[in-house]
């Protein structure tokens, strides 16, 4: 009689399933192929190392969604706490390099810490997600805009912005590395490992089916808190990133959470939950960018943009579900 | 591509606003011939107060909105989504506090950059006895009727910054305009490039009256002088968005000779994307933001700062007062538009006021400075 | 049986793979006019798939479906409709959020100047339900308050809406308690006289011997066999299913001595749903639980386990008094629960079938031997259960039925519960495989774990328990030794003496 | 609990009406101790207008979020509506049908793309709106540079500011709009369809529903509640404003009024008259802010607390009530 442990796929076979990263991957190859034909030169260690590094904050924020969003619910807030973070941070350092590191740290707990209301608020109070951080984005900007009377105070010190803007220069082979860079490869390989744990796991089997979980003793509320948590996390880490690369202003996060999605869903990733992987998420992201990055070379310039985006998003998430989808 | 600026695949995949192609709908040669104009004439009024300067005035009667005071002044706002009108918003709260005695209330509904909103907002101040209304109206056309509603209400209307497509306020005050800042960015930006270099133009977003005006003054300028423009990006003002798309363009050109800005929110950003690629800062305006003006200092840009000064918030509560006074009142009301040049740099900047603080807020002199814009 | 000229139903060669791995295979089968045409297989066997292909949920990719001598290319479940073909899918297809006239008419409601006639709805869906003997159901209850055979109920009724003259029953009484599919048997002899033919699907053996004209059976997606009813035997259908003899169809009970120390004692104890339940239950014993629907069998489990836990009364597990408050705290005393709603509470169905094996183990305990060695021992219990999948990383969803249920019990399984609550745990299993699970719940006994076992499968409840409780609006009715009889437990559940029996039956 | 689970289900008053009354309540005392009154003519008057506005296009974005799907593009679809209907009229009471009836059908047309993205291409939902938008983003953004067009004077007079008493024209087309959708989803079956499919797509698709024909419909209905809206609007504002939509963010503001209006995200459950309520809540939060001049920066943070806690004290209920 044939069993499970007869034998175990192909890890081809696993990856075309839906959900899987092999559509992110063909459509990022594609869009790699065009700017490489168009910009020779991108594809260069040295720019595609600042490509990756300034792209380093979304492709965070995409993590942070994902955990959020395969467990079923959503982060609308994101943005919104990378605005206000940057804000924060630029009144609290007021320039002054010695506050720096203190204000990092702080930035994180105030991350987790929006998360973990959030992430109550929703589990606890029982509000849907969507409507707890649509609400919390209103607070966050409301509050911001508020307690600096609308318009940023103070100014991040040069050691805040060197982790978005700075890099390590003269690695061997690849020139300079940005500290973006080389946060969101430590973080990246975090997320992965997380999603391979346990909790990573169960993480997926609460967004799939909350009451399954429940009756296998998953504390579903705190698990779905944690995610919320993470994402908060991710929030601030972003913003850190985000900050140094930028500077302060109100615009910082403006949007950011739409992107997230974006680039969750764009890497295979379910809303519902419960399918999808992180790194396909990333590689939402990243294709994301990449994208932006091609209409600069090819000056798809000014306002055809927006189209120009929306075509190929609808295109590639079409074409990839129409070819996996079995009936 | 066949256009007269001749910018590759920038300026020939896109429609209107882009590019140096085909002017813009909202091209007015007539207004823009008058600004320009009006950028060297000389203002009548105090000159240590510009915002009480006119310039070319045409005084109307106000006679019959005369009344004794202290007055209700009611404020419809279209919106405090930036730092500008933060900025002019505490300048506008502290002039109606330094008049003090003479306003008995000032009433101010922000309408959140919502036409409808405004529109809802309008009417709703038509009931609660004010004196006087002023409007910043959100967008220009879709406010008009709402305006003339509050005209025919029998109230005196002061309307600023961005007007409205009837006579009927008492007056309308704002500076010289879109067509002056674009043209004064513009020139300065060109004259210090070779020529046929290649300009970036960054603006905010699209569809906005305001910013238009000034992008097509600046086309004008770009034109004549023969410079390619590379590309039109909108950034959103978003500060990230702005260095990608500076860093793609430096990427594709290797050099970009000059950058024009519709608006200065963004100006440090776009300073920084060449600092950080290890490329010479171009050629570049801003405004009169003090981050821009600060980095301009530190780092010997060739910079300059057209603006559009937030002192033009003070006015019309001025004129407001004027008019319930009986006092004859330019209208339109034009201010002058002072430029931020290397020469006078050092007056405008207050390393003290936070960096977004407009520099022309013309609020030296007014109660609560500088706490109240800190 | 008279062969009619024109069958119902005539497949030909039927086919079907998903994602590579074939399912069906060149499927031959015909159903008659007022024939009761039973299939029968292992779990996996294909039986649901070829009745998702005959109602047009599925679409083959080889052989023919013929409809009255028509050639039908079903586009969709509507096209089958059209065609008079109407099932009562394994699994519910119902809206817990709508009520039970609005899903019973679901697809064909009833208008009236192009505008849905409620009343008629109503009114249809109460004779619907009074035809098969549900009286105490209102039409406009919603469906997700409704217990489980209840909700079995209003798939048969929204199954019968269609007016189909081909019926598809896929194991239309795994969900029903003992009367109920009295009541199921009268109906289908009604629908029979009427001249509309059935499909049945079923692994209660009994019910096809006693309904079916001829029998179809199916193994590993082919046909191995069509026989009439009356030419064969239990024993010679075992056969073709599971290609070996199955002796003995229950274990042998636990032995006078192997009931060990009382593991699990219950005093007192209520909550919304019971009140004063007094329950004794040892180590190395099976307590059957036995009642109607709704009687609180499931309640008492949920209790047990922590989801509706007891509001008063104590509990103590070897002799130490506990507080179940959740599935955790009742899982780290060593509680298992296996749910009766395998899609609902039993699955995440889009994971993988060892993830789904290791959720509880994940989600309580710590790893403590290493990640590694807890997937190789649940790896190990899979094989054991006889888990037929394509790997396993395949999604549980894709599973049959019956090896979902298999994978859940490994789940629980890998847990070493020293108390193991079952709520219908054969519900949808074939022969071979409850078999099996009937072996390993007695094995678990004999190991020392105490086990409530919750089945309306009366014969399964009487072969298997030690003891029996009988459950009857919320409280305990009463106990009956190993050895009772059907009327002994019936006549507890219905509070009535043996005789009412048949007042049941009618 | 047989006895419990054999009542026939009751559909109770939306929770969200609870929360309104409290508002109005709580609002009304704040503002007369502020020295104001809440429900003078005036406030009146613009509070129905908000609610109209965003009322109109709420009641089809239930639709779709009943159906389990999603509308973000509504947004754009309304500025379009605005500029179809205002360039068409050009000031002229003549072309004033024709040019409602433009609009609408240019609506319905993204209606349509969107239902085929969502049900054929099978394009999640939130993407394909997304990605809609974006293309009409891309129109509207290289088209136009302002405020275009000029909408017809009757149409101004009357849907724009007509009222009878403190009841603006709009508002009672909303309520009608309402009443429709209510009887639409009550008692056709094209309702009990939808609700079916948001409920759970495969139940339905076996019992025999057109799942993508009910969904298209959906994404159809509300892209056309949403170019009534870009009508009204047009007569408001007196012209066509490429910008009007995203403005008054109506995308997120008009989930959140179905959301918060006790329909689930998620489908299948709910209903347009909570729509209704949720919108009036966030009016009426609105207006009472107005009145008080609350800072806006303050008032968005009241606001966002406001609608969490409205939301919240709607599940607890629900889940009071819910609880076997
Ligand atoms: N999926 C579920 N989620 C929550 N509660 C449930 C679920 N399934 C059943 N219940 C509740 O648990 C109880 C089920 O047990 P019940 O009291 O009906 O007795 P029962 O004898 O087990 O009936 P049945 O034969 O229908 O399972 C019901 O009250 C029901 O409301
Ligand atoms: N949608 C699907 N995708 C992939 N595989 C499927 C799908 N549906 C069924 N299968 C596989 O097809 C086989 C037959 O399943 P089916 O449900 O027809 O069995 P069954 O005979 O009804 O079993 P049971 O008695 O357990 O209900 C199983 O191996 C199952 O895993
Ligand atoms: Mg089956
Ligand atoms: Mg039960």
């Amino acid at each position: 009689m044939p069993t499970v442990a007869r034998r175990a796929l192909s890890p081809i076979r696993l990856r075309v399933r839906p959900g899987g990263v092999l559509p992110i991957l063909a459509l990022l190859a594609v869009l790699l192929v065009l700017v490489g034909l168009r910009q020779p030169d991108f594809l260069d260690p040295p720019s595609l190392m600042s490509f990756l590094g300034r792209s380093a904050p979304v492709i965070l924020l995409a993590a942070g969604q994902y955990f959020v969003i395969v467990s079923g619910e959503f982060d609308l807030s994101v943005g919104s706490l990378v605005t206000a973070q940057v804000v924060v941070a630029a009144r609290l350092i007021d320039s002054d390099p010695a506050r720096t590191w203190p204000v990092v740290l702080l930035l994180l707990v105030f991350g987790a810490l929006v998360g973990l209301v959030n992430g109550l608020v929703t589990t606890r109070l029982r509000v849907p997600s969507f409507i707890t951080t649509l609400g919390m984005f209103l607070i966050l900007v409301g509050a911001v805009y508020l307690w600096s009377d609308g318009a940023p105070k103070g100014g991040l010190s040069e050691e805040f912005r060197r982790f978005g803007r700075r890099a390590s220069e003269d690695v061997p082979l690849l020139g300079r590395v940005p500290y973006a860079l080389l946060v969101l490869v430590v973080v990246a390989a975090l997320a992965v490992l997380l999603m391979r744990s346990d909790f990573g796991r169960t993480l997926v089997a609460v967004g799939d089916n909350p009451r399954t979980a429940q009756l296998s003793g998953v504390r579903v509320w705190r698990t779905r808190t944690v995610a919320f948590v993470l994402s908060g996390l991710a929030a601030a880490v972003a913003a850190i990133l985000l900050g140094g690369y930028s500077g302060v202003s109100f615009q910082a996060g403006a949007g950011l959470e739409f992107g997230a999605i974006t680039a969750v869903v764009l890497g295979g990733v379910a809303l519902g939950g419960g399918r999808g992987s992180v790194v396909g998420a990333m590689l939402g992201a990243l294709t994301l960018e990449l994208l932006f990055a091609l209409m600069n070379f090819y000056g798809v310039s000014g306002a055809l943009r927006s189209t120009v985006q929306g075509a190929i998003i609808l295109l590639a998430v079409a074409v990839s579900a129409t070819r996996s989808s079995s009936r | 591509t066949d256009e007269p600026g001749g910018g590759p695949a920038g300026g020939s995949t896109s429609a209107a606003g882009s590019g140096t192609g085909e002017q813009s709908k909202f091209f007015v040669q007539a207004d823009y011939d008058a600004e320009l104009a009006l950028l060297d004439a000389t203002p009548t009024g105090p000159a240590d107060k510009p915002w009480e300067q006119m310039l070319n005035p045409t005084m109307v009667d106000t006679s019959k909105f005369r009344k004794a005071g202290p007055h209700k002044l009611c404020f419809s706002n279209a919106a405090l989504n930036n730092p500008w009108r933060q900025v002019g918003f505490k300048t506008m709260q502290a002039e109606v506090a330094a008049q003090g005695s003479r306003i008995s209330e000032f009433v101010h509904v922000d309408a959140e950059g919502k036409d409808q909103k405004q529109i809802a907002d309008i009417n709703d101040l038509l009931g609660k006895g004010c004196d006087a209304l002023i409007v910043s109206p959100n967008t220009t056309a879709t406010l008009t009727p709402a305006v003339e509603a509050a005209c025919k209400a029998g109230l005196p209307v002061v309307v600023f910054d961005r007007g409205v497509s009837t006579k009927c306020p008492v007056t309308f005050v704002n500076p010289i305009g879109g067509y002056g800042f674009g043209h004064v960015g513009a020139e300065f930006v060109s004259q210090r490039m070779k020529p046929g270099g290649k300009v970036l133009a960054l603006r905010i977003l699209p569809g906005v009256d305001v910013l238009e005006t000034r992008w097509s003054a600046a086309k004008v300028a770009f034109d004549k002088a023969k410079v390619d423009v590379v590309g039109v990006e909108f950034t959103d003002g978003d500060p990230a968005k702005t260095k990608k798309i500076v860093d793609d363009y430096l990427q594709r050109y290797g050099t970009i000779d000059g950058v024009w800005m519709d608006a200065g929110a963004v100006a440090v950003a776009a300073v920084e994307a060449f600092q950080d690629a290890g490329k010479p800062v171009p050629p570049i305006n801003g405004e009169d933001q003090l981050d821009f003006l600060k980095v301009w200092k530190d780092k010997g840009l060739t910079a300059i700062a057209p603006t559009y000064p937030t002192y033009q918030w003070r006015t019309p509560v001025i004129a407001a007062l004027r008019i319930l006074d009986g006092q004859q009142v330019a209208n339109p009301w034009k201010l002058p538009q002072p430029t931020i040049t290397q020469d006078n740099l050092d007056r405008y900047l207050d390393p003290g006021m936070p960096p977004l603080h407009y520099a022309m807020c013309g609020c030296t002199d007014l109660p609560g400075y500088p706490q109240r814009w800190k | 049986m008279p062969d009619p000229p024109v069958p119902l139903l005539t497949l030909r060669g039927i086919g079907k793979s998903f994602l590579g791995v074939r399912v069906l295979d060149g499927v031959d089968l015909d159903v008659a006019p007022g024939e009761v045409h039973a299939v029968v297989g292992e779990n996996g066997a294909g039986k649901s798939t070829l009745m998702k292909i005959v109602s047009g949920g599925h679409a083959p990719d080889a052989g023919t479906v013929e409809v009255a001598g028509a050639r039908q290319a079903f586009r969709g479940p509507r096209d089958a409709q059209r065609a008079g073909i109407g099932i009562i899918h394994q699994e519910f297809n119902l809206l817990p959020e709508r009520t039970v006239a609005e899903n019973v008419h679901l697809g064909h409601e009833p208008v009236r100047r192009g505008l849905v006639d409620r009343r008629a709805m109503r009114e249809r869906t109460r004779e619907l339900l009074a035809s098969i003997g549900e009286t105490e159901l209102a039409a406009d209850t919603r469906v997700g308050r409704l217990g489980v055979a209840q909700q079995q109920v209003v798939e048969i009724a929204k199954a019968l809406a269609l007016d189909a003259r081909l019926l598809i029953m896929d194991e239309p009484t795994a969900a029903l308690a003992d009367h109920e599919v009295e009541l199921l048997y009268g109906l289908v002899r009604r629908l029979q006289q009427r001249g509309i033919g059935l499909l049945y699907v079923s692994h209660r053996l009994t019910e096809v011997f006693d309904l079916s004209d001829r029998i179809t059976v199916l193994k590993d997606g082919r046909r191995v066999t069509t026989v009439a009813t009356a030419d064969t035997c239990t024993d010679d259908l075992v056969r073709h299913m599971v290609g070996r003899e199955l002796s003995s169809y229950y274990p042998d009970r636990a032995g006078p001595d192997e009931p060990g120390p009382v593991r699990l004692t219950v005093r007192g104890a209520g909550n919304r749903k019971l009140r004063a339940v007094d329950l004794d239950l040892r180590a190395g014993e099976v307590l059957g639980v036995g009642g109607l629907q709704g009687s609180g069998r499931s309640a008492l489990a949920r209790a047990l386990f922590g989801v509706s836990p007891f509001t008063t009364g104590d509990v103590t597990l070897d002799g130490r008094p506990v507080r179940l408050r959740s599935p955790r705290t009742a899982m780290r005393a060593g509680i298992a629960y296996v749910t009766e709603d395998r899609k609902g509470e039993g699955i995440v169905p889009r994971q993988s079938v060892l993830d789904n094996a290791l959720l509880a183990g994940r989600a309580v305990f710590p790893a403590r031997s290493g990640h590694a060695a807890r997937a190789r021992r649940v790896r190990d219990l899979l094989a054991a259960v006889e888990v037929r999948a394509a790997g396993d990383d395949q999604e549980i969803r894709f599973l049959s039925g019956g090896n979902q249920q298999k994978v859940v019990l490994a789940r629980w399984l890998a847990l070493d519960p020293r108390v193991l609550l079952f709520d219908e745990p054969t519900r949808g299993i074939d022969v071979g495989a409850k078999s099996a699970i009937h072996d390993l719940v007695r094995r678990l006994a004999r190991d020392g774990a105490a086990v409530l076992m919750i089945s309306s499968d009366l014969p399964e409840l009487l072969g298997m328990s030690d003891r029996i409780v009988v459950m009857r609006d919320g409280r305990i009715a009463g106990e009956l030794p190993a050895g009772a009889t059907e009327e002994d437990v019936v006549a507890l559940a219905v509070g009535h003496t043996p005789q009412s029996r048949t007042e049941i039956d009618r | 609990m047989s006895a419990l689970s054999l009542l026939p289900a009751r559909r109770p008053v939306p929770g969200v009406f609870v929360a309104l009354a409290l508002t109005l309540a709580v609002g009304w005392l704040v503002v007369l101790v502020d020295g104001g009154q809440l429900f003078n003519q005036a406030t009146t008057v613009s509070l129905l207008h908000v609610a109209a506005g965003l009322g109109l296009v709420a009641v089809g974005q239930t639709l779709v979020i009943l159906g389990g799907s999603l509308d973000l593009s509504v947004a754009y679809v309304i500025s379009l509506s605005t500029l179809v209907a205002a360039e068409t009229m050009n000031g002229s009471d003549g072309a004033l049908l024709p040019a409602v009836g433009l609009a609408l059908a240019v609506s319905a047309g993204v209606g349509l793309l969107n239902g085929l993205l969502v049900t054929r291409f099978r394009v999640n939902a939130f993407i394909a709106t997304l990605g809609v938008g974006l293309l009409l983003k891309g129109y509207l953004d290289s088209n136009y540079d302002g405020p275009a067009g000029a909408t017809s004077p009757a149409l101004v007079q009357s849907l724009g500011y007509q009222r009878v008493g403190p009841v603006p024209l709009s508002f009672l087309l909303l309520l009608a709009l309402t009443g429709a959708t209510w009887f639409a989803l009550s008692r056709t079956r094209f309702g009990h369809h939808l609700v079916a499919v948001g409920g759970d797509p495969e139940v339905a698709r076996l019992s025999g529903v057109r799942n993508d024909r009910v969904l298209v419909t959906a994404h159809v209905l509300c892209s056309l509640c949403a170019g009534l809206a870009g009508i009204y609007l047009a007569s408001r504002l007196g012209s066509g404003a490429p910008r009007v939509g995203t403005e008054g963010l109506y995308d997120l503001e008009s989930i959140a009024a179905v959301v918060i209006g006790g329909t689930a995200l998620a489908g299948g459950r709910g209903g347009v008259v909570g729509t209704v309520g949720g919108v009036l809540l966030l009016a009426s939060i609105d207006a009472i802010f107005n009145q008080l001049e609350v800072d806006a920066f303050f008032k968005q943070v009241i606001r966002g607390v406001v609608i969490i806690a409205a939301v919240a004290v709607y599940a607890r209920r629900a889940l009071r009530k819910g609880a076997w």
